[in-house]
C-alpha cells in the first residue's frame, strides 16, 4: 500500500526533493533527495533496520528525530547512521545493520563474536 | 547532600516474574530481569545499574530507558521514583564522530 | 545494628571493596563507608581499565606482578561477575627518538626488577596491533599486561563482600578519626560514629584531609582526568595500549566499544564546580592523539566523555600500610591513576596485614614516612 | 572565543520567543537547533491552537512557527540549524556540533529551552519494528510526508495521543482504537470528540498486552485492566494493526542543564528531572535560564511566553534593562501564563477527577468514558440550545482557556465573557447570519450551524471537516452520530471553503429532522 502522502487536507499537495536512485541490500530504489533516508525505506516498504548484537532482534525507526538511535543502518560502509535525520542524497548504498556490521548473524562462521 | 543508606537493608528475595525477559534498555538489550537481579545484587542507585549492566550507556545514552529503569529500581527497592537519583548525563548529547570531535573550529567557527 | 566493626573500611572504591572482600573472606567482621551515593564513585570508575606492569614504579611493581599471577586470571569465577579481563599484552607506543629514551628506560628498569617487557620496532608493533598508524616507531611490549572493566570489577567485589556479609553504607560522609587511648578506634561521620579495631583509609584524594585529623600528611594533589569512550566497533584487537608521553592510553572492550584515557596538559590546572566535570578542550585534544594512532577510528563516534579526580602523589606511587605513630591506621591511597590493576593485590595484602600482621609481598617501599625533601 | 550576549539552544517555540524578546532590546542573540528545520514541535502541529488572541488561538502551529521564525530573521537573530549542541561547559560555554567541526562559543547569558522527549512503556513485542512513538508518526506524516502506517492503534489518550490519532486519519491511516490504562480520558474532550465521531473506539482501563509479529507488527492484543492496573484475564481484544503508536506522556529534556551542574529536582507535576528556577527561568546558575518543556511539560502556548519571560530576564540580567522596568514587562507576560494555567486542565488540577465545570455543571462522564458527550447529556450544557433558522450549537463541555468563537462571530451570538475559561453561551438577542466564521474558529472543532427545522421534516447541519477527499455537494451518505455510529441517511448540500476558514471545510448536510441534535459527522457512501 501507498505511504506517501500526496495531498493532505491541511499542508496541500506535498513538496518533493529530485527523484534519486540509492540502493538498500543491493535492491535498487527511489526516494527524494534531502528526505531522511528512513523515509524513503518506509515509502518502499521497508520496515526493518537492523537486527541487534546480543539477540538478534529486528528493530527500525521508533523515535523518527534522531534520539533513540534504533534506526541505525550501515550507510555508504559507515555503520551506526541514524536514518531518522540523515538525508537521502543520489547513489546512496544503505544496508541492514546486523549487531555492528553487514554481515547476516547466520552466515557469520560458528566462535566468531556474534 | 547524600542520603545516609545501609546497603545490608533488607529488600526481600529476589522472586522471578513472567516479564523478567522483557528488554528495557533497547540500545544495550537490558531485561528487566537483569535490572531486577541487580537490585539484589546490590545496585541500589541509577549510576551502579548503569555501570553495572551498562543501561542507558549505548547509542542513545538513556534517553529512552531512563526513566523505565528508575521505575523497575525504586520499584524493586520499594521507594518512591523521585528518591532515586537521576540518570548521568554527559557530554556529548548526540554520537559524533572523532574526527568531528577532535576538528575545533578556530574562532568562533565561521560558516556559512 | 551496631555501628562497630573489627575494621571500618573509609572509601568504598574499588580498594575498599577489594579490601572488605579479602578481609570477609578471611572472616573479619567489616563495616565500608562510602561518602558518595555510589559504590566506585571515584577514579574506580572512570579509570581506563589497564591491568598493566609495565610503565610502573619498581617499587609498586612486585605488587602488581603478584596480583596478575594470583588474582586476575580467575577473578571473574571468584566475583560472580564478569571482569572482562584479558591477559593480551601491554604496547605503550612511541614516535619519535625522545618516545624512544623514555621508553627504553622505562623498560630497563622493569626488566631489572624482573618483568618481561622488551623493546620492539615499528614493524612489529603493526605485526601485533595492524591497526596502527605507520608514525609509530617502536613500542615496549609486556605480554603478561591486560586489561579489565572497572566498573564490574568494583562492583564484583562490592557484590560479593556484600554477600560474604559485610556492611556498606553509603553517603556517610566521614569527617574526622579519633584516637582514645593512644590507638585510632573510632570514626566520625556527619552523621554517625563508628568503632573499630582498624581503620583502614582508601578515601582517595580525600584521604589527606582525614588522615590531618590525627596528624598524618599524605603529600598528594588533585589532577582531573577525563577519558571518552566510542559506538562499539567489530573486534579489532585486545591489547591494552599507552604511549610514551600519555597522549593518551586505551583499549576495545568486550562490548566493542574503545575506551581512552588522555590528556590536554593541562589537567592539575582545570577548574571544577565541585564535581568532577569535563574540560571542553580536553576530548577534542584525545581526538587527534587518538586518530594520530588510530586514522581507521576517525569516523568512530564518540558516545560519552567524562572526568574523575586523580589523587596524585607527591612521588607517583601509593602510600600503603600501618602508621606506627596512630596504631590501627591503616593507609591506602594515593594511587595517582593507577589503582586498579593493582587493586586485587593491594586488597588481599592489606587483609594479610591486618589479620597476620605481616604480608607475602614487601610493602615496605611504599610506607607513608617515605617522603624527604631533595636537599 | 566567540562571545555573545545571548545563546539560545533550541529553536522551539520557547526559544525562538526568548531570542526574539532579547534580540527586540538589542542582545546579540544566537540560536542553536539541532534539527533541519526550525519551530521544534510547532511545525508538526497542523491543528489550530488554543487559547486567546494574544496566546495566537485558532492560529495553526506549523503557522505559529514561521511567523515567529519570520519575527526572530527580522530583528537579526543569528538562528543556526543542524547546529547540536553537545555540552554546556563550566562559564557558560557551548560546544556546538556546526558540520564537519565543533565551535566553542561563550554567552553571557544562556537560555536552555530544549523541550521535551517523550515517555515510552514497555509490552511484549514493543521493540518491534511499527511500534512507533506518536512523535515520530507526527514527523514522519507532517513533515515528511509519509504515513506512518495503514493501520494504527494508539496508546494514550492524552491531548498527544488524541492530537496525533486526528493527524493520522487527516493523512489518510486508519486508528483502529485508541487505548489508555486510565479510566478516563486525559485530553481535552474536545480533541476526543472530534476524533470519536469519525468512528474510532476508545479502550479507556486498557491496556497492550503484546505486539505480535516476527520481523515487525502485524496485530496487537489489548485487555482491560483493574485498578491496580492489573490485566483481567479473558478481556483480551485483538486488532490487525501495521503500526502502534506509543502517546504516553514527555519528559524535559534537561541533560544539559543537569552536566553544567545546574541544581535540579524530580518533580512529577513537571514531568520530572526539571532544574530548580523561578517564575523567570531563572536556575541555579547565574545567567542561565530555562523555558518550555525543559521546566516543566505544559502546551505549546506557555512555552512561548515562557521563552518571552526568560529572554526578557536575560535583558535585566545583562543590564539591558532596568529591575524597575522588569517588573512592568513582565507582568503582562505572568498574566497571560496565568490566564493559559487556568481551567479543568491547569496544573494544579493535574491528576484530580474534576466533577463539574465552573458552572456547576455535571461533566460529561461518556466523554471521559468513551470520548463523546452521550445524547442525554448534551442538552445540560449552555452551548446547546434551541430556536427556530439556523444556529451555533457548541459542544464545548470543560472548561478550558480558549475563547476565539467569541470573536468569531460578527453578530455576538457567542459570549465567554471575562474568565477565559468560561463555557461558551449563546446570546439570545443575536440573530445568527450563519456566516460559519465560529465553526471554523473553533480549536476545538466542537461548534455546528444547526437549523433544526427546515420546514420539509428535515434538518441542516454544518460541521468542520478536515478530510480528503471533499465532498462535493449532492453526495450522499450516512451521517454519524457522537459516538461515530451512523444514525441516518444524510445528503452534502453545501461545501464551504474559505481563506478565512483556514482550511476547515465547512460541511452542511441535510438529515431528517429527529437527527439534527445528533447527527454530527458524514460518511460518503464510497467511502
Amino acid at each position: 500500500m501507498e505511504s506517501r502522502i500526496v495531498e493532505h487536507p491541511i499542508l496541500g499537495e506535498i513538496e518533493n526533493g529530485r527523484t534519486v536512485t540509492f540502493t538498500c541490500d543491493g535492491r535498487e530504489l527511489t526516494g527524494y533527495e534531502g528526505e531522511p533516508i528512513a523515509a524513503a525505506l518506509k515509502a518502499a516498504g521497508l520496515m526493518v533496520h537492523r537486527y541487534t548484537q546480543k539477540e538478534h532482534k529486528p528493530r527500525g525507526v521508533f523515535c523518527a528525530i534522531g534520539r533513540c538511535t534504533d534506526c541505525v543502518m550501515v550507510v555508504d560502509g559507515k555503520a551506526n547512521v541514524r536514518t531518522c535525520v540523515t538525508p537521502l542524497k543520489e547513489g546512496m548504498v544503505v544496508q541492514t545493520q546486523y549487531g555492528v556490521g553487514v554481515e547476516p548473524f547466520d552466515r557469520r562462521e560458528e566462535g566468531e563474536n556474534a | 547532600m547524600s542520603n545516609v543508606i545501609d546497603r545490608s537493608r533488607e529488600i526481600g528475595p529476589y522472586i522471578p516474574a513472567p516479564d523478567d525477559d522483557r528488554i528495557i534498555c533497547r540500545c544495550e538489550e537490558v531485561t528487566q530481569g537483569e535490572i531486577r537481579r541487580a537490585v539484589h545484587e546490590g545496585m541500589w542507585t541509577m549510576t551502579e545499574i548503569r555501570r553495572y549492566l551498562r543501561t542507558g550507556m549505548g547509542l542513545c545514552q538513556g534517553q529512552t530507558c531512563g526513566k523505565l529503569v528508575k521505575g523497575i529500581v525504586a520499584r524493586e527497592l520499594g521507594v518512591p521514583m523521585a528518591a532515586l537519583e537521576p540518570a548521568t548525563s554527559r557530554v556529548p548529547m548526540r554520537p559524533i564522530e572523532m574526527r568531528v570531535f577532535a576538528n575545533e573550529a578556530k574562532e568562533g567557527g565561521e560558516h556559512e | 545494628m551496631s555501628n562497630c566493626a573489627e575494621v571500618v573500611i573509609i572509601g568504598g572504591g574499588i580498594i575498599g571493596c577489594a579490601t572488605a572482600y579479602y578481609l570477609a573472606k578471611r572472616g573479619v567482621d567489616v563495616i565500608v563507608l562510602e561518602g558518595s551515593d555510589h559504590i566506585g564513585n571515584g577514579g574506580s570508575s572512570r579509570n581506563g581499565g589497564g591491568v598493566r606492569q609495565s610503565g610502573r614504579d619498581p617499587r609498586e611493581l612486585p605488587l602488581v606482578m603478584y596480583g596478575i599471577k594470583n588474582f586476575w586470571p580467575t577473578l571473574s569465577e571468584e566475583l560472580e561477575a564478569d571482569c572482562e579481563y584479558h591477559q593480551d599484552g601491554n604496547l605503550r607506543l612511541g614516535k619519535s627518538e625522545k618516545h624512544r629514551q623514555i621508553l627504553e628506560g622505562l623498560t630497563e628498569r622493569a626488566q631489572k626488577a624482573g618483568l618481561d617487557v622488551t623493546m620492539i620496532d615499528g614493524d612489529e608493533v603493526r605485526r601485533i596491533n595492524p591497526y596502527l598508524s605507520g608514525e609509530v616507531t617502536c613500542a615496549s611490549w609486556c605480554p603478561t599486561d591486560g586489561h579489565a572493566n572497572p566498573l564490574t570489577t568494583t562492583l564484583g567485589y562490592y557484590k560479593t563482600a556484600r554477600k560474604l556479609g559485610v556492611r556498606f553504607i553509603t553517603g556517610e560522609n566521614v569527617t574526622e578519626l579519633r584516637k582514645r587511648k593512644g590507638r585510632l578506634v573510632e570514626v566520625i561521620t556527619e552523621n554517625n560514629r563508628y568503632g573499630a579495631g582498624s581503620v583502614v583509609l582508601a578515601a582517595g584524594l580525600g584521604s589527606r584531609e582525614l588522615a590531618a585529623t590525627v596528624g598524618i600528611d599524605i603529600p598528594m594533589q588533585p589532577a582531573m582526568l577525563e577519558a571518552l569512550v566510542t559506538e562499539a566497533q567489530p573486534p579489532m584487537f585486545d591489547q591494552m595500549l599507552g604511549t610514551a608521553e600519555a597522549d593518551f592510553y586505551g583499549h576495545q572492550t568486550k562490548h566493542g566499544s574503545f575506551v581512552f584515557g588522555g590528556s590536554s596538559g593541562l589537567e592539575g590546572f582545570t577548574r571544577d564546580n565541585g564535581t568532577p566535570i569535563c574540560y571542553s578542550k580536553t576530548a577534542p585534544c584525545i581526538c587527534r592523539g587518538i586518530m594520530k594512532y588510530f586514522p581507521h577510528l576517525a569516523d568512530a563516534k564518540i558516545v560519552r566523555t567524562w572526568a574523575g579526580w586523580m589523587d596524585k602523589c607527591a612521588d607517583g606511587v601509593p602510600v600503603l600500610g600501618t602508621v606506627e605513630e596512630v596504631p590501627g591506621l591503616i593507609l591506602a591511597a594515593g594511587f595517582t591513576g593507577h589503582g586498579f590493576g593493582i587493586a586485587p593485590a593491594v586488597g588481599d595484602q592489606l587483609a594479610e596485614l591486618i589479620v597476620t600482621g605481616n604480608t607475602t609481598v614487601d610493602i615496605s617501599a611504599l610506607h607513608y614516612d617515605r617522603f624527604r625533601a631533595k636537599i | 572565543m566567540k562571545r555573545y550576549d545571548l545563546i539560545v539552544v533550541g529553536a522551539g517555540p520557547s526559544g525562538l520567543s526568548a531570542a526574539i524578546e532579547a534580540a527586540k532590546r538589542g542582545l546579540r542573540t544566537v540560536v542553536f537547533d539541532e534539527n533541519e528545520k526550525p519551530g521544534g514541535q510547532l511545525f508538526k502541529q497542523i491543528h489550530k491552537f488554543f487559547g486567546s488572541r494574544e496566546h495566537r488561538a485558532k492560529i495553526r502551529g506549523y503557522v505559529i512557527g514561521q511567523q515567529l521564525l519570520e519575527e526572530a530573521d527580522s530583528l537579526g537573530v543569528e538562528v543556526r540549524l543542524n547546529a547540536t549542541v553537545i555540552g554546556l561547559y563550566q562559564d557558560k560555554e557551548v560546544v556546538v556540533k556546526l558540520a564537519d567541526e565543533v565551535v566553542h562559543c561563550k554567552g553571557d547569558a544562556i537560555i536552555i529551552a530544549t523541550g521535551a522527549a517523550e515517555n515510552m512503556v514497555t509490552f511484549e513485542g514493543w521493540t518491534l519494528p511499527g511500534v512507533i512513538g506518536a512523535g515520530a508518526a507526527q514527523t514522519m506524516m507532517n513533515l515528511h510526508g509519509i504515513k506512518p502506517g495503514q493501520r494504527v492503534l494508539m496508546l494514550g489518550s492524552g491531548n498527544v495521543g488524541l492530537v496525533v490519532s486526528f493527524q493520522l486519519l487527516q493523512c489518510g491511516c486508519e486508528v483502529v482504537a485508541l487505548v489508555d490504562a486510565a479510566p478516563k480520558i486525559g485530553g481535552y474532550g474536545v480533541h476526543a470528540a472530534k476524533i470519536a465521531r469519525t468512528g474510532v473506539p476508545f479502550y479507556l482501563s486498557h491496556t497492550i498486552v503484546r505486539a505480535e509479529g516476527d520481523d515487525c507488527v502485524t496485530g496487537v492484543t489489548i485487555a482491560k485492566v483493574d485498578e491496580h492496573f492489573q490485566f483481567i484475564p479473558g478481556t483480551e481484544k485483538k486488532f490487525e494493526v501495521d503500526t502502534i503508536c506509543l502517546a504516553v506522556g514527555l519528559s524535559p529534556m534537561s541533560q544539559l542543564l543537569k552536566m553544567a551542574g545546574c541544581k535540579m529536582e524530580d518533580n512529577p507535576r513537571r514531568g520530572g528531572q526539571v532544574p530548580i528556577c523561578d517564575a523567570y527561568g531563572r536556575t541555579s546558575l547565574a545567567g542561565v535560564f530555562v523555558a518550555g518543556d525543559v521546566s516543566g511539560i505544559e502546551e505549546a502556548s506557555s512555552a512561548m511566553i515562557e521563552g518571552r519571560m526568560a529572554g526578557i530576564a536575560a535583558c535585566e540580567y545583562l543590564g539591558f534593562m532596568e529591575k524597575e522596568e522588569l517588573a512592568a514587562q513582565l507582568a503582562s507576560q505572568e498574566r497571560a501564563l496565568d490566564g493559559l494555567r487556568q481551567g479543568m486542565f491547569a496544573p494544579q488540577n493535574r491528576g484530580r477527577a474534576v466533577a463539574e465545570t465552573e458552572e456547576g455543571i455535571a461533566v460529561s462522564a461518556s466523554l471521559l468514558r468513551h470520548g463523546y458527550i452521550s445524547d442525554d447529556e448534551i442538552e445540560r450544557f449552555p452551548g446547546i440550545t434551541h430556536r427556530a433558522g439556523v444556529h451555533p450549537v457548541m459542544e464545548c463541555t470543560q472548561n478550558i482557556p480558549c475563547n476565539p468563537c467569541q470573536d468569531a462571530c460578527p453578530k455576538g451570538c457567542i459570549s465567554i465573557g471575562a474568565n477565559i475559561t468560561s463555557l461558551p453561551v449563546v446570546v439570545e438577542s443575536a440573530e445568527c447570519m450563519n456566516c460559519g466564521m465560529c465553526v471554523a474558529s473553533c480549536s476545538g472543532q466542537a461548534i455546528f450551524l444547526v437549523e433544526e427545522d427546515c420546514g420539509d421534516d428535515t434538518a441542516t447541519v454544518t460541521l468542520p471537516y478536515e478530510f480528503l477527499p471533499l465532498p462535493a455537494a449532492g453526495t450522499k451518505g450516512d451521517a454519524l452520530g457522537r459516538s461515530g455510529q451512523r444514525v441516518c441517511e444524510a445528503e452534502v448540500v453545501g461545501v464551504r471553503s474559505a481563506k478565512a476558514f483556514d482550511k476547515t471545510n465547512l460541511l452542511t448536510i441535510k438529515v431528517p429532522k429527529e437527527y439534527a441534535m445528533k447527527a454530527r459527522f458524514f460518511r460518503s457512501m464510497h467511502n
